[in-house]
């Protein structure tokens, strides 16, 4: 008998070894997941008052301002992130590929150094940093282009989302460095001497051969800072010192789940920001991914 | 014009000047500007630590008096470990006095437990997916790659909830359970032990290994650089995680060192001398982690997005 | 003691591929059984299933005495060796030796001396503290050997182990085997693509193709007597020649018609032919049975044809020849016959060592009477 | 033997265990079951002083209290969760004014805090306190946590150089006059490098603290004693307008110095003279701009009109008893232990500078000590003066949006004016402020709790309610 018991286990097997991820899930992602789905028709105070509005939520949600303003917040940050850090993590990258090792480890450890600080931590010193007169950044900016010594970068409307955008562009461009790096490693050196022997000048070399080359891993970059961007919250947090920025400049999509749930205390309208908040990421990434065609080899 | 337009037009007079010696091999003169362009930016991406380490010796009533450190002869005056020992200062609680030393061992217990559990399950269920063929995988990749997807803001609320009625407040559990398997580290090591071959596994079955022990004594030690990598990104997740143990820890004596050090810097305090200090010290742990594992972090993680 | 039963053994995958239909096979104890066959033959599938890595989907399988269907690899006292060897590459080489042994809970003493008998006897003692990263080919084949001797299991399963080889080592390595095999004298199932390899190493061979047994028999036998035109093909380099044509009778004899008009006379007719009378049949003539000469006895079997290539080979000459309708044949022969290329000759055939299959892949063999 | 999966996680599991056995080790206090009482406050000084005085009680009454200190935000974070999931909460809890907002949303019955109306009133504490105090912590009329403090609001200024400046502070009556003089006087670049570097007043540009408190000065609020809106009076476009004058453009008299280190280093570099101090600034002053003693002292507010109103009110704890509590009785009598606490007063007096809102307690030996630091000043009697003019300031469901909506109005109309100058300013602000009013008004209407007729949502300007 204990023979045939054999094949049922190892067909057992791979379920048992993902046990402990089925009962996780079940109880901390998907349970909840279903709360959070129930939730988003509902308004909540307390445990006494709870009322089914339909989808007054989604409407509330979709026409108020203050969401746009974090949508269009949210986007902008998402493609600064994209056409301004992915580009110079890239450049940086391509810098330390042909250096000898112990310099390139030298550099790379620097530049990811930042990561190794929590969000938190790295908006409280930014926010100091940040200071108008007295600040490190605006000091820095006034011997440098004599401008933005008094800038009150995290209480000006306009300057908000730039700091944000420079405090994130400090944190993560080392991130995407090293993975732009892997990828560099992988560019056939065969390859880019043939396209020299032809005549390519650097430029073509890099636009048809390289890119090509690492056009995978960026595909991993993109999609990954787009919504690790759709995501932000902690950051601009704790730089923000828990508000959200005059006039809401530094309101995300995330923040406002944030203040609607747990601030307003409206979970309800806050369940429905954030099914909008993943079905947005959800179309974005998989456009991202559908557009660079790596879907099939992405396994 | 000042001392940083100066020094960089001689950084660039020097550039002209490679290239006008040798101007038919321009290699020496580029080589030359791409590590002045490397070290500007390093530079740049350094003075923030340069001015923490700073600020974090700097009396609090000079904080801000000098951009990083005061002239020499006011040394003696203005630079000591006040701030430090402010920290290091006992705490009264309910529990008694804490000591800010506890706040480091909870931070570091908390966040190397993370990092074992994590890691433990997330390889597991990486293993499954890589090696096994069972009745619903197609589903479960999927149904991981979406779920990656959804914001855990989301979550925050049911999830509380949760924690309460299974009584897991105020509990370390309430912080390493609900994370206890990663779904990303679930694909990153996957994508590692995809590549190991088959054979190996079958050699071990032939052998007398049982399935879970072929996961641990052949699996496991092959995929070494992905642990190490993983154990980072794990630890350094741990370890600077806020929005945890801020939601689900009470007890003065359990905080962690984000929460704790975010104290010092409310609305009816701001000791951000102490708070940099703080940070001095919370940064430490991480960077030798990061500095010894260098090698495994990039190998491990670049693996990951080379095969996308 | 280690015998080793196949009855009616199938394989057929989840997605309705049958990989192996109905094998039936019996391993005598102690005897080298190689079975050989073509990639996709489902040799490799067979083994798999005889060594519990693969699921039955039919039949039984008996090692020893016991039904093994159900038992788990690691309980049905076999070793295998891989084609890539699988070695644990965290492992040094007395570890990869010793795993097994410690699985099994074997006490320190006896795992040491099990693990220096085997070295010493596969000439790796030196080797020991290595991983099998720093060591090469043939070290690494023999380590992978070595971990399968350790145990002294009741059957040793080969993979293809030589195929990583380079040429020259897989002969020498293939002798070394065949001694081994007569030191140990364990049952030994042995996988392979090279029909040489299974003409030097096995008691018997076992010729799959398509996923079923063609024939199983001691190697020369197979050589001289395949049972179909696959098998007759399978053996031998360079392989049988097969020529188009049918059988008739002209003045009383049996002769064989080739497309081209040639006509060879056939020999010692047990009647069989009778039933295949002007039907389409296949010629096989391996081409050592060639010969620019007519055979004592054996006149009228010559056929035309034009020479296209000669490799000579040293120890003979390899000659490409077509003939008039361009049936392509090579004939294998003596290195000093003055032939060359556009030559117009007629080769003639040793007709008694010559088969006839029917028409088809599989076409029997009706020149070897059925018993 | 070598740890077969990399030394990173051998070393990891080492620290796991170490530090495992060291937190066993530290932690040797026991937990003797369930304390009566479950207190959670969020300011640390608060819970060094309430440290000191639970032990009285604990043995007055045999019970055992448990005090945690949580930080503000999660705090509120945390009890909305718990008190919406109907998990566990704290018996009692001491919560920040514009937090109290959040939990008013719903009917009455269901705000999760005690209604201690008619308990205030059986011990005639609505006599002996300062009555406008309660606004902070009641809805629809009831009260539902007790006032920890006034904190009336003053204005502490550089008295070394205000005196070097020639300027009498007594002077200045009104914030007519306090501009005038900041012109005058004040606003200066004083080393001829082309940049003012002396201002008079702290104004952050966003307008974050300071703006509600000069609008409660102006009689302004955001909502009514009833839980009305009315952000968008005459008074709240009127001090709109002064506050962008006075901190925009070139003719500001205004320095955002912001918080913490950098404000203090502004503050004494003399870049302002100027600041709004509520009773609890001035020891946070004290404390972080240790080497101003003896140079800075206290002022009441300029008014608005001569005789008017000379202070405000920044910030406000209350103290609330949960609904779901066990020993709402007990929490009552600690509440009373800790608030009412005359010999305690003098002690918190010294240790925060905190004015109670009791009014007998104000004769107390304590509050009438000199501050050094205030030049000498008797800065208790100071706040005490003030403490009775503090105006109500009643919190409502949105407080949090609508102080948030109309500091966007502030700040929209200051873009404009740096544009544009004074020419069409009210008229924008007026529409822009109009626009968040609505904003807010539809918020507040999908509230389906609020609907029950409770609250009336009416036009801000049909309710022009003045409260003292």
């Amino acid at each position: 008998m204990k023979d045939l018991k054999y094949r049922a286990y190892v067909k057992r097997t791979p379920y048992l070894f993902l046990a402990p991820y089925f009962c996780l899930v079940c109880i901390f992602f998907i349970y909840p997941l279903i709360s959070a789905f129930l939730l988003s028709f509902q308004q909540t105070n307390g445990p006494k008052s709870k009322a089914f509005v339909g989808l007054s939520n989604y409407s509330f949600v979709l026409t108020d301002p203050d969401f746009h303003k974090a949508v269009k917040n949210t986007a902008i940050y998402a493609v600064f992130s994209i056409f301004l850090q992915l580009p110079i993590s890239l450049g940086l990258a391509m810098l330390l590929n042909t250096a000898k090792d112990k310099t390139k480890g030298f550099f790379r450890l620097i530049i990811f150094s930042p990561n190794l600080v929590g969000q938190i931590f790295v908006g409280v010193i930014f926010s100091v940093l940040f200071v108008p007169r007295y600040g490190l950044f605006n000091r820095f900016m006034q011997s440098l282009i004599y401008w933005g010594l008094e800038n009150r970068w995290l209480e000006n409307p306009t300057l908000v989302l730039p700091a944000v955008i420079i405090t994130a562009l400090w944190m993560y461009v080392g991130f995407n460095m090293i993975y732009f790096l892997a990828g560099l490693q992988s560019v056939d050196k065969s390859l880019v001497e043939a396209a020299r022997i032809d005549g390519a000048n650097p430029w073509q070399v890099f636009w048809n051969v390289t890119l090509p080359a690492i056009k995978p891993v960026a595909t991993f970059v993109v999609v990954m800072s787009t919504i690790g961007s759709f995501q932000l919250f902690e950051l601009p947090f704790s730089l923000l010192k828990g508000e959200f920025g005059p006039s809401s400049s530094g309101l995300f999509i995330v923040s406002y789940l944030y203040q609607m749930a747990f601030r307003a205390g409206d979970l309800g309208t806050g369940a429905a920001v954030g099914w909008i908040l993943t079905l947005m990421i959800m179309i974005i990434s998989l456009t991202q991914i559908k557009m660079s065609g790596t879907l099939e080899e992405g396994k | 014009m000042n001392g940083i337009h100066i020094f960089l037009l001689c950084l660039a007079a020097l550039f002209v000047l490679l290239y006008a010696l040798q101007p038919k091999r321009p290699k020496i003169a580029f080589t030359y500007l791409r590590y002045i362009v490397l070290a500007l930016i390093a530079a740049m991406v350094m003075a923030p630590f340069f001015w923490l380490l700073c600020s974090a010796f700097k009396d609090s009533s000079v904080l801000m008096k000098y951009t990083f450190l005061p002239p020499i002869m006011n040394w003696a005056k203005e630079i000591n470990l006040s701030n430090f020992r402010e920290l290091f200062k006992s705490q009264p609680s309910m529990e008694g006095n804490v000591y800010f030393w506890q706040y480091i061992i909870n931070s570091l217990f908390l966040a190397s437990i993370t990092t074992i559990v994590q890691m433990f399950f997330s390889s597991m269920g990486g293993y499954a997916l890589a090696k096994y063929d069972f009745k619903g995988k197609k589903i479960i990749m999927f149904f991981m790659l979406a779920s990656m997807m959804i914001p855990g803001v989301v979550l925050l609320a049911p999830v509380y909830k949760l924690i309460v009625n299974i009584g897991l407040m105020d509990t370390y559990w309430a912080l390493v359970l609900p994370g206890a398997c990663s779904v990303f580290g679930m694909f990153l090591f996957r994508q590692a032990i995809v590549g190991i071959p088959k054979d190996l596994i079958e050699a071990g079955r032939i052998d007398g290994c049982s399935e879970f022990s072929i996961y641990m004594n052949l699996i496991m030690p092959l995929v070494r650089p992905m642990t190490g990598a993983f154990c980072l990104v794990t630890f350094l997740g741990s370890w600077n995680n806020f929005l945890g143990p801020q939601v689900y820890i009470n007890a003065q004596s359990k905080l962690t060192l984000p929460v704790v050090l975010n104290q010092y810097v409310g609305v009816y305090a701001n000791q951000y001398g102490v708070f940099l200090a703080g940070t001095l010290l919370a940064i430490i742990p991480p960077a030798i982690l990061f500095f010894c594992l260098q090698k495994e972090f990039i190998s491990g993680l670049s693996s990951g997005a080379v095969k996308g | 003691m280690a015998k080793v039963f196949l009855k009616d053994v199938q394989k057929v995958y989840d997605n309705g591929f049958a990989a192996v239909k109905g094998a039936s096979l019996d391993i005598a104890d102690k005897e080298f059984m190689v079975i050989v066959g073509p990639s996709g033959c489902g040799k490799t599938t067979t083994l798999r299933m005889i060594a519990g890595l693969e699921e039955i989907s039919g039949g039984t399988i008996t090692i020893g005495s016991r039904v093994v269907n159900d038992v788990p690899p690691k309980d049905r006292d076999i070793a295998m060796v891989f084609q890539n060897y699988a070695l644990y590459p965290h492992m040094t080489v007395f570890q990869n030796l010793a795993f097994s042994l410690k699985l099994r809970k074997y006490p320190k003493a006896e795992i040491k001396k099990r693990v220096s008998e085997v070295a010493e006897m596969l000439d790796i003692s030196s080797q020991l503290d290595k991983k099998p990263k720093a060591l090469s080919g043939g070290q690494r084949q023999r380590v992978a050997l070595g971990r399968a001797i350790v145990r002294n299991p009741a059957a040793f399963l080969f993979d293809e182990p030589l195929s990583n080889l380079d040429a020259k080592l897989r002969v020498t390595t293939r002798a070394e085997l065949k001694a081994l095999h007569r030191r140990l004298n364990t049952t030994s199932i042995y996988v392979t693509h090279d029909q040489a390899e299974a003409m030097t190493l096995g008691d018997r061979i076992c010729v799959m193709y398509n996923g079923e047994i063609q024939q199983v028999a001691a190697p020369m036998e197979v050589y001289d007597k395949p049972v179909n035109r696959f098998v007759a093909g399978f053996l031998g380099t360079p392989p049988m020649n097969f020529l188009k044509g049918k059988i008739s009778s002209s003045d009383g004899k049996n002769v064989f018609i080739l497309t081209d008009g040639d006509i060879v006379e056939l020999k010692n007719d047990n009647g069989q032919l009778k039933s295949y009378m002007e039907k389409e049949m296949v010629l096989g003539v391996r081409p050592e049975h060639f010969t620019v000469e007519p055979f004592a006895g054996q006149s009228n079997n010559g056929i035309k044809s034009q020479v296209n290539v000669v490799e000579p080979l040293g120890d003979r000459k390899d000659v490409y020849m077509s003939s008039r309708s361009g049936q392509k044949f090579i004939a294998n022969l003596d290195p000093h016959t003055a032939i060359d290329v556009d030559h117009q000759v007629t080769m003639y055939i040793d007709i008694n060592k010559a088969h006839i299959f029917e028409p088809g892949e599989t076409g029997k063999n009706i020149t070897i009477s059925k018993n | 033997m070598e740890f077969p999966y990399g030394k990173a996680p051998f070393w990891i599991l080492v620290m796991a265990i170490i530090t495992g056995l060291a937190m066993m080790l530290s932690r040797t206090f026991t937990n003797a079951g369930r304390p009566d009482l479950v207190f959670v406050v969020f300011a640390p000084r608060h819970y060094e002083a309430y440290l000191k005085l639970i032990p009285e009680f604990e043995r007055k009454h045999n019970v055992k209290v448990q005090l945690q200190q949580v930080h503000q935000r999660p705090l509120q974070t945390r009890l909305q969760s718990a008190l919406l999931a109907d998990t566990d909460v704290p018996d009692m809890v001491e919560i920040m004014n514009p937090f109290m907002g959040a939990f008013m949303k719903g009917p009455l019955d269901d705000v999760g805090f005690v209604d201690l109306t008619d308990r205030v009133k059986a011990e005639k504490l609505d006599e002996k306190m300062v009555e406008s105090r309660f606004s902070i912590w009641s809805s629809r009329g009831r009260i539902f946590a007790l006032p920890h403090d006034v904190h009336p609001v003053a204005l502490a200024y550089r008295r070394d150089i205000v005196e070097h400046l020639g300027i009498d502070v007594n002077k200045i009556e009104t914030w007519d006059d306090f501009v005038r003089i900041a012109h005058e006087k004040i606003v200066k670049d004083v080393d001829g490098d082309g940049i003012i570097d002396r201002y008079a007043l702290d104004l952050s540009i966003s307008g974050t603290s300071f703006f509600p408190i000069i609008l409660l000065q102006r009689g302004g609020r955001y909502f009514d004693s009833q839980g009305n809106l009315t952000m968008d009076t005459d008074i709240t476009i009127d001090t709109i307008l002064w506050y962008i004058r006075q901190s925009r453009g070139k003719t500001r008299i205004s320095f955002p110095a912001g918080e913490g280190q950098p404000f203090y280093k502004a503050l004494s570099d003399g870049i302002i003279l100027f600041n709004f101090v509520p009773d609890w600034r001035s020891k946070v002053f004290e404390i972080d701009a240790e080497d101003l003693k003896g140079k800075m002292a206290l002022m009441p507010l300029p008014a608005w009109e001569k005789g008017g109103r000379r202070t405000s009110t920044w910030g406000g704890t209350g103290l609330a008893i949960t609904e779901k509590s066990k020993n709402k009785e007990l929490a009552w009598e600690l509440a009373k232990f800790l608030y009412l606490n005359k010999k305690d007063f003098s002690d918190r007096f010294a240790m925060l500078n905190v004015i109670p809102p009791l009014k007998e307690a104000w004769d107390l030996p304590a509050f009438q000590v000199e501050d050094e630091y205030y030049s000498g000043q008797k800065i208790g009697q100071i706040y005490a003066e003030l403490a009775p003019e503090t105006p109500p300031d009643y919190v409502g469901a949105y407080y949090e949006m609508v102080d948030g909506k109309t500091r966007e109005v502030l700040i929209d109309g200051g873009v404009y004016y740096e544009k544009y100058g004074d020419k069409g300013l009210r008229e924008f602000v007026t529409e822009k402020l109009k626009q968040k009013a609505a904003y807010v008004r539809r918020v507040m209407n999908r509230n389906v709790f609020l609907r029950e007729g409770e609250v009336e949502i009416t036009d801000a300007n049909s309710s022009k309610e003045n409260a003292g």
